[in-house]
């Protein structure tokens, strides 16, 4: 039980710094409706071409907007030592890596709907057609992402070029996750939802399965000095 | 309020820690009995701080046995560590949060009972209840510091581990600082501070450890004024040598 | 043929290359070594 | 020294009868015509791939080991295993892609198990740059640690997504091992390639580590002789 509540404690904070910054939501937005403009220009997609490449433009836009975020996942921890801090805390290591994994999570998923709303607007995406499917994909391909990428961050903080060690650490490690979702993306947006849907549905849940665990055994690894 | 029968507060046995190829620790073994307040003494890189942080369990010794209050640190960490009260240089706190909210957060941090009443209770006793309710990033280095001071009170620690908590205080924190250790050392709890400034909150010490290149290198326990000669001579000998 | 005349003489080239690194920067070490242990042995003499 | 020198032995003489069996001894490939010779490049690529494969395993082994058991030694191996991949990597791309141009008339494939491979060997390259831009030792054996196993599991995963996304690799003459659509003389050629490869991983590991720890005492006595105030040249 005090493991769930050392978790949400430390979510609790991470919210509530978020809230009242809002530094890594307006960045990693900003972010990814550039990424998005920076599509419409370098390949002017007509409507027969959004349906083919949609959903592989839609997690670029995601992927990258969640680099940005994990970059800053650790630097409220680096100010003032908090990390020190929580260390010191009589608190198990991993419940900090949960905390700070759902964190990032959450944020990835806010600025994923308000892209996944500009993408409806900008290349008349038919979004509502296979909404739950599209809900399920975005949760399991971020939760991947998002757990890799914090402990990624963790290790990446500890560098000294953090900003460029972590995507160029994660991309490679996160990129089933990344195969996952544009292809279960994909097949949703195929009429009949083709019969892959399921399958790279199963992969990203085995996928989240192991690369969630790992990271929680191996975070306390990267904390102690 | 766990009061438990333990005689040796903080014990450690020819603990040994290399980062890399140099060692921070050598063979160092230290008994620090309940309601001891020891001082480490000793240059910059004397390897005070990483002892204090290995037996706080943030930094893992590569050799040698660390217990707390009767408790092996390996098996339960965090029973030990709910037994310390850490104050260092930096404060550990969020400057995004305010004051009332960075204590709100160390009491559920730590799964302690009725927190609103400790968090108001300490505010009011490090006089913080004014600006309660404004982020931190405005307040002034010593208000920061004393709300450090709060925050390693909220849990009742048995045990308080200071890394050179005077640096950078003005004179109003400086006071209170010590006048809390003062209390807690003669509430009979144990205190073990690493400094190398010999003015502030060094009333009540017992025991003075000299550390040089991770060893302990003397122990006295005579009066204030009979160590800091003998620290003075001690620095000098060592001048010109690397630490 | 040229293709596999060149796939083997560039694995070779680079093979050849790693090994004689390898056993330049091995045998410069180990003259440090020993150089270093005369140095502290004289040191301890004197 | 001695068995180094006999390591060294075992492999020039296994690489030499590697070399018979692969130029002399197995047929040409007739199916492809006129450029069958270039197909024996392909003993060479898979050898490579094999023994980056088996350098990997090496990195996810030493980095848990050292994980439980914290020894230099442990960093040691992990950290040589991984630059050993990368050169092995890096002659399973260019074979690979040599080997591609003739046949498919095409330098490069996105084909699954060659983006797979590439994608290794980049997993391998983060992990020596993440070694360079860890300051303290510790540290850096450790974080590299982490992200070794981390990757190490990623891998079988990485092939398999790709694999599933698509694949035009002849997958049956490779995929088979040595026995299907590879008649009697090239399966031979190919093990015992394979086996050279391996020794030569092993020639050049137990070289790569004895190595580093030479360096390791060339710093531990310079520090001495620092302590004792002395300059050191």
């Amino acid at each position: 039980m005090n493991f769930l509540n050392q978790t949400a404690a430390i979510l609790w904070k991470d919210i509530l710094t978020e809230y009242r910054t809002k530094d890594a939501l307006t960045s990693m937005l900003l972010f990814g409706l550039l990424v998005i403009l920076m599509f419409h220009f370098a390949f002017e997609p007509d409507s027969l071409e959004t349906e083919k490449y949609g959903p592989g433009l839609l997690w670029m836009t995601f992927v990258f907007a969640g680099i940005l975020g994990m970059n800053r996942a650790f630097a409220g921890e680096r100010e003032n030592d908090s990390l020190q801090g929580l260390m010191l805390a009589p608190v198990d290591w991993g419940a900090i890596f949960l905390g700070k994994m759902l964190a990032n999570f959450l944020f990835m998923l806010v600025v994923e709907t308000i892209i996944l709303l500009s993408f409806t607007l900008f290349f008349n995406f038919d979004l509502l057609h296979r909404l739950s499917w599209m809900v399920t994909i975005t949760l399991l391909g971020t939760l991947g992402f998002a757990s890799i990428g914090t402990i990624l961050a963790a290790i990446s903080m500890n560098t000294r070029m953090s900003d460029v060690m972590l995507p160029l650490l994660l991309l490679p490690v996160a990129l089933p996750a990344v195969i996952g979702a544009v292809q279960a993306t994909a097949a949703a947006f195929t009429d009949p939802p083709g019969e892959a849907l399921t399958f790279w549905v199963k992969f990203l849940v085995v996928f989240n399965i192991i690369f969630v665990t790992l990271p929680l055994l191996l975070f306390e690894y990267v904390l102690e000095e | 309020m766990h009061t438990d029968s333990y005689t040796s507060a903080l014990r450690i046995e020819n603990v040994e820690k290399w980062f890399g190829q140099n060692s921070a620790l050598e063979a160092v073994t230290i008994e620090v009995r309940r309601g001891d307040f020891m001082v480490l003494l000793g240059r910059n890189g004397a390897g005070k701080s990483t002892l204090l942080r290995v037996m706080a369990r943030i930094v893992k010794p590569n050799h040698g046995q660390v217990e707390i209050c009767g408790m092996d640190v390996r098996r339960n960490p965090e029973a030990a560590r709910r037994r310390l009260g850490f104050v260092a240089h930096s404060s550990y706190l969020y400057r995004h949060l305010t004051a009332r909210e960075n204590l709100r957060f160390f009491t559920r941090l730590y799964g302690l009972e009725d927190q609103e009443q400790r968090v108001q209770a300490a505010l009011k006793w490090v006089g913080l209840e004014a600006s309660s309710d404004r982020p931190i990033v405005g307040f002034s280095r010593g208000m920061q510091q004393r709300l450090a001071i709060a925050r390693a009170t909220l849990h009742d620690p048995e045990i308080l581990l200071l890394d050179e908590p005077f640096s950078g205080l003005d004179l109003e924190a400086a006071e209170l600082l010590a006048a809390w250790m003062k209390r807690f050392a003669a509430s009979g709890k144990t205190i073990l501070m690493a400094t190398h400034d010999l003015e502030h909150g060094l009333e009540g010490v017992n025991r003075w450890v000299f550390l040089d290149k991770g060893r302990i290198v003397e122990e006295l326990t005579g009066a204030y004024t009979v160590v800091r000669d003998r620290y003075k001579q001690f620095l000098r000998e060592r001048k010109g040598e690397l630490s | 043929m040229t293709y596999l005349f060149a796939a083997y003489t560039i694995i070779w080239v680079v093979l050849f290359l790693y090994i004689f690194n390898l056993s330049k920067r091995q045998h410069k070490f180990h003259e440090q070594v020993t150089r270093l242990e005369r140095l502290i042995e004289n040191r301890k003499k004197s | 020294m001695k068995s180094q020198n006999s390591l060294a032995i075992l492999t020039f003489v296994l690489m030499l009868v590697a070399l018979y069996a692969i130029f002399i001894y197995a047929p040409t490939e007739r199916t492809m015509g006129p450029i069958g010779e270039v197909q024996r490049i392909f003993y060479f690529h898979v050898s490579s791939n094999w023994t980056t494969f088996l350098a990997t395993f090496f990195v996810f082994l030493n980095s848990i080991l050292f994980l439980m058991r914290g020894t230099r030694e442990l960093d040691i191996r992990a950290a040589t295993a991984a630059e050993l991949g990368t050169i092995f990597g890096a002659f399973g791309l260019i074979s690979g892609t040599i080997w591609a141009k003739p046949i498919w008339g095409i330098w490069w494939t996105w084909d699954a198990r060659l983006t797979s491979f590439f994608l290794l060997w980049l997993i391998l390259i983060g992990y020596q740059m993440l070694r360079r831009v860890v300051d303290s030792p510790g540290q850096r054996a450790r974080l590299s640690a982490v992200f070794g196993i981390l990757a190490a599991v990623d891998v079988p995963i990485v092939y398999m997504a790709n694999r599933w996304w698509r694949t035009q690799h002849p997958a049956p003459v490779i995929a088979g091992g040595a026995g299907s659509g590879l008649d009697r003389q090239m399966a031979l050629t190919l093990c015992i390639t394979m086996v050279a490869f391996t020794v030569l991983y092993f020639y050049l590991w137990k070289l790569r580590c004895e190595l580093e720890r030479t360096g390791d005492t060339v710093e531990a006595l310079q520090r001495r002789l620092q302590t004792q105030g002395l300059e050191v040249r």
